[in-house]
């Protein structure tokens, strides 16, 4: 009950899934459409998951007045004033909710990450090394790729543009073909072992 | 209800009647079928199906050009029986998955039997890897100066393959680190991945019969916030001075922050990692680094986990049986025969 | 007015998020906690709007379709996860939503494998498809762990990693240039839209 | 203090401030570098163009990107919308992220300002957000029947009775799905829409993801892909040499500078505007510091190597 009947329930609408990539019957499609139509209802509930357990570690911080406590406050006042704001005022062009996306989440967003062109620098002077023949072989691929990527490159020899599309198009293109075939084994493996009940992580707890 | 008295009125709507029936007469077959049945639904449902089969019948004919806008058409297909409208036939089947059927199957069943077979303790071989010799060097490095050894079990949750895989490596690790009395500091940036990694590092001073020398604090949670959490590590290596530097699992941007500093307090970093775009930082700031499957690999032949093992025998034999077609395909079509190749889809 | 109160305020924040360069400070640190609180809190309504109403509330309660009710109550089971004893209950809708991984064994098969190798089959005409060939080839073997590196087979499948160190270059390379790009939208926003110095 | 520890000690703040002058600067004294384009953003741009004036031919643009990677892939949501618009080619837009979704209206309500005639749901139709869990049904859907996957346009309103779907079935009349993501929702696309349907499916990536997918273009799977920065700066100088001038495309005038540079001279006054020249004038940015970055890593090596010798020497 707690764990096979889940566990039956992907073994048997995954082999369904399997036979339905390979039977273009209109069972098959009929399957799908049911599917796809459950699937609609159940999806949004999903959301539940990532508010409660956010909501839930934060309060914890607060109620514990663990260190930086603080801070939880402003992601629960955050979290509380965008949602009420969407539903009060609508989630439309021109509303305070879209004022809210443009002037708080792109900023915030979009400037996290740009952070690590600092960090990059840095690196690049502090600890970029070519400890190897094969570290040698990556920083020199590397820095022919950035110089051929951007018009001063060109502007030297045109032959930096061709050698970085060369690069790209035949010892990047092998690279990254034996690696992706590694890694499309690897997925077809995890859903495998997902469908037949190999893997179980996804189900969480213990019993 | 008004009754029509006026003559032409009535003229007009008996012409009209006459003339419906008339249309109802000279209709196609169909029409009149409906026509017979008794309830609305069952008439909408009849002449939808109609519908459903006339929009896809087709007529075929062949048209040949030269693709210069010259061209010749043949005349419209018909069948021996006269008819000129062809309905597709539903098959049950699609013929031009019978390869992807075919290397579904195979792979299933690798990937079923060497798990079963792991499970039961059969020896499956594994090469040695280059790094794993690295990581014995390391640690014995650390002893030596007589400085911790910091050990990152990457920034993912536990249904991360690669988390799973850095884990135990951690095993063999702290077994080593509790065999020489070493102190091993492991932070996590997951809750769950937490008292796993408590377990594990107690599980090897045990086994190392050092249980004295297990420090419960070694093991310790930073935050779940991701730059806060490297922060959190790097003053770890600052203040601890920490001579080896371990990083197996899952990493992220954040990879380039904690390498940078390990190089800088002169540490011997060991990266493992299958997340491929923070592999180039990995390799040009660590002194080894184990390159995608490898740190599954390397965890498979630390630990035999059944699970790890079985799953990477399994696409190991599928990689060759992938190197033995594609060699046999070359050679064919390089010689001009293009039918082997053509078994496997384009699109 | 709220136009440029906007522009003052993601400015703000901006700088905020940049403090982290001199060090971790409660500046930084209110950023981020709002950034989080914010994306979520976006999340919610935006969801309600655009898959709860048109897929689960109008066609079970407005077009009356009563058998929905099932996958209604099974997508209610997920509030499950949060209690300790019946944890176990929120196992359905995750199963559930599971069973699509079926569809994705043949067809990653298909898509990532089968595919990929029939490019990989091209008759061997011109010195580029010959490199393509040997390189994938060799780091195939690579990754091959049932038989140790060694002699002839050693040689080749060192061939690999030295493709793949090239592979790596090109990444890293198109990597750093990601960041940079990051930086520069964002130098553009605080001189261009908030100092007005670009035009 | 030695020569080789003096290269090795510089404190990190001064790293910072260098490489911060090297972007400001080359932003406020525009460079005015011209771009080259690449066969990737070639192909995407012709496959797109080949819909212009087809009322039984669209593109969906897929949205699926956070406000992280704004910079980067925000200029080609413009470019492509703007080509779209300026050429008559249907749109549909989509995202699984709910942010992508404002990014969408963002975008949109951008490039419409600038074309007054083009209308909502005639010429181009917003599917809004949909719910991460539904790309598959969505996708899979889409093969089928478009109106009956998606149900609503983001205002709520339902698809089959808009003008735009008159002509409009399933992927049969989608020229080509254009994913632009920072993550690999591309692989979804060929995996699932493009296997089973055939579909065309091109990417636009951050920089990050840009090598990842030359195995994908060789096989056809991508038929494109806009790259970073870089891509979107090559696709608004497509945009504007080919679109804005009312020139037909070609590979051969696209790759001659000369023929570029003259062309930048005959430029509308609508495509002078600085939000469609953004990618370009922060590849002049990305220029310097590339070159920058480039001369850190041959110092840092330079002192890294002349440690080691004299610690070989001192053993």
């Amino acid at each position: 009950m707690k764990r096979q009947i889940p566990l039956m329930i992907v073994l048997i609408l995954g082999l369904l899934f399997v036979a339905h990539v390979f039977i273009p019957n209109k069972l098959s499609s009929d399957y799908l459409d049911w599917f796809m139509k459950w699937m609609k209802v159940i999806g949004p509930f999903a959301i539940v998951l990532g508010v409660f357990s956010l909501v839930y570690v934060h309060y914890n911080k607060i109620k514990r007045k663990a260190p930086t406590w603080g801070y939880s406050i402003v992601t629960l006042t955050a979290l509380v004033v965008t949602t009420a704001v969407g539903f009060i005022w609508g989630i439309q062009e021109g509303t305070p909710y879209m004022w809210i996306f443009k002037n708080f989440n792109v900023p915030l967003g979009a400037t996290m990450f740009s952070l690590l062109a600092f960090y990059i620098a840095s690196a690049a002077y502090k600890a970029f090394r070519a400890r190897s023949i094969e570290a040698t072989v990556l920083l020199v691929a590397a820095i022919i790729v950035m110089l051929g990527r951007v018009s001063i490159g060109q502007a030297i020899t045109h032959w930096i543009p061709d050698i970085t599309e060369w690069i790209l198009n035949v010892p990047n293109l092998a690279a990254k073909r034996g690696i992706a075939l590694g890694v499309g084994l690897g997925m077809t493996a995890t859903s495998l072992k997902i469908m037949l009940g190999i893997e179980r992580s996804y189900l969480g707890g213990k019993d | 209800m008004e009754t029509v008295t006026d003559k032409e009125e009535i003229e007009e709507i008996e012409n009209r009647i006459a003339l419906y029936s008339d249309y109802i007469e000279d209709k196609p077959e169909i029409v009149k079928k409906a026509n017979q049945l008794k309830s609305d639904k069952e008439r909408m449902k009849l002449l939808y199906k109609t519908h459903c089969t006339n929009i896809r019948s087709f007529k075929y004919y062949i048209r040949k050009t030269d693709g210069q806008g010259h061209f010749i058409d043949t005349p419209i297909y018909t069948a021996p029986n006269g008819e000129q409208y062809i309905f597709p036939k539903q098959n049950w089947f699609n013929n031009d998955e019978i390869i992807t059927l075919i290397a579904v199957l195979l792979f299933a069943a690798l990937v079923y039997f060497m798990i079963q077979a792991a499970r039961k303790g059969k020896r499956l071989y594994i090469r040695p890897i280059a790094g794993i010799q690295e990581i014995d060097n390391a640690i014995g490095r650390a002893t030596e100066m007589g400085r911790p050894i910091l050990f990152v079990p990457g920034l993912s949750g536990i249904s991360d393959v690669a988390t799973l895989a850095g884990l135990a490596i951690l095993s063999k690790v702290a077994k080593k680190a509790a065999e020489y009395d070493t102190r091993i500091l492991v932070p996590c940036r997951d809750f769950i991945v937490l008292p796993i990694a408590q377990e594990i590092v107690k599980e090897a001073h045990y086994e190392a019969g050092r249980p004295d020398t297990y420090d419960k604090n070694s093991v310790f949670f930073i935050t779940q916030a991701q730059f806060a959490f490297v922060a959190g590590v790097n003053g770890i290596m600052i203040r601890e001075k920490t001579a080896t530097n371990f990083y197996m699992g899952m990493f992220w941007a954040e990879s380039l922050l904690m390498t940078e500093t390990g190089s800088a307090t002169g540490a011997i970093q060991i990266a493992g990692t299958d997340a491929v775009n923070q592999l180039p930082f990995f390799i040009t700031t660590c002194d080894y680094t184990l390159i995608g499957e490898e740190l599954y690999a390397a965890s498979a032949y630390l630990s035999k986990q059944p699970l790890i093992l079985g799953t990477l025998k399994a696409q190991d034999y599928m990689k060759l049986l992938i190197v033995v077609t594609v060699v046999l395909g070359t050679i064919l079509s390089t010689v001009h025969l293009t039918f082997f190749m053509n078994w496997f889809p384009a699109k | 007015m709220t136009e440029t109160i906007g522009i003052w305020i993601a400015a703000f924040l901006t700088l905020c998020m940049f403090s982290f360069l001199y060090k971790d400070n409660p500046f930084y640190k209110f950023a981020e906690h709002l950034f989080v609180g914010v994306s979520m809190g976006y999340y919610i309504p935006y969801t309600y709007y655009n898959a709860f109403i048109p897929y689960a509330y109008e066609p079970l309660f407005l077009k009356k379709e009563y058998i929905l009710i099932i996958p209604f109550i099974i997508g209610f089971l997920y509030w499950f996860r949060f209690s300790s004893k019946y944890s176990w209950v929120s196992r359905y809708p995750i199963a559930f939503s599971m069973g699509m991984v079926g569809m994705g064994v043949p067809m990653n098969m298909h898509a990532n494998v089968l595919v990929q190798m029939r490019t990989m089959m091209l008759p061997l005409n011109s010195i580029n498809i010959i490199l393509i060939f040997v390189g994938t080839i060799s780091i195939l073997l690579y990754f091959f762990f049932s038989k140790a590196h060694k002699g002839v087979y050693g040689k080749f499948t060192s061939i690999g990693v030295w493709f793949m160190m090239v592979g790596f270059g090109a990444s890293f390379g198109y990597t750093v240039m990601a960041r940079i790009s990051l930086l520069i939208g964002r130098i553009q926003f605080l001189l261009g839209d908030w100092l007005g110095l670009i035009k | 203090m030695k020569f080789a520890d003096r290269i090795q000690k510089v404190d990190r703040r001064i790293i910072y401030v260098i490489l911060l002058l090297a972007v400001v600067l080359p932003l406020v004294f525009r460079l005015g570098f011209k771009t080259y384009t690449t066969t990737p953003v070639e192909d995407l741009y012709r496959h797109i163009d080949a819909a212009a004036g087809r009322d039984d031919m669209s593109i969906l643009m897929d949205f699926t990107h956070d406000p992280g990677v704004l910079p980067e892939l925000y200029p080609m949501d413009l470019a492509i919308l703007r080509h779209c618009f300026e050429r008559n080619i249907k749109v549909f837009t989509i995202s699984f992220l709910p942010q992508g979704a404002a990014i969408i209206q963002m975008a949109l309500s951008e490039v419409k300002e600038d074309y007054p005639n083009i209308e909502a749901n005639v010429d181009y139709c917003n599917f809004g957000f949909k719910p991460w869990s539904l790309k598959l049904p969505i996708m899979l859907g889409m093969g089928d029947d478009i109106a009956e996957a998606v149900e609503t346009n983001s205002e709520g309103l339902k698809l089959e009775n808009l003008p735009i779907m008159q002509n409009m079935k399933n992927y049969d009349n989608i020229q080509v799905v254009v994913e632009i993501s920072g993550s690999s929702m591309g692989q979804f696309w060929v995996t699932y829409a493009r296997a089973k349907f055939g579909v065309d499916v091109a990417v636009g990536l951050t920089a990050v993801m840009a090598a990842d997918v030359y195995p994908f273009l060789q096989t056809g799977q991508f038929i494109g892909s806009l790259g970073g920065l870089k891509g979107a700066a090559e696709y608004e100088q497509l945009v504007d040499i080919f679109a804005m001038n009312g020139e037909e495309f070609s590979k051969k005038k696209a790759r001659n500078m000369s023929w570029v540079e003259a062309q930048y001279k005959e430029l509308p006054e609508l495509a002078q505007l600085y939000k469609y020249s953004k990618a370009r004038i922060g590849m002049d940015a990305q220029a310097i510091v590339h070159v920058l970055i480039i001369i850190f890593i041959i110092l840092g090596n330079i002192g890294y190597f002349l440690d080691k010798r004299e610690q070989k020497k001192n053993m």
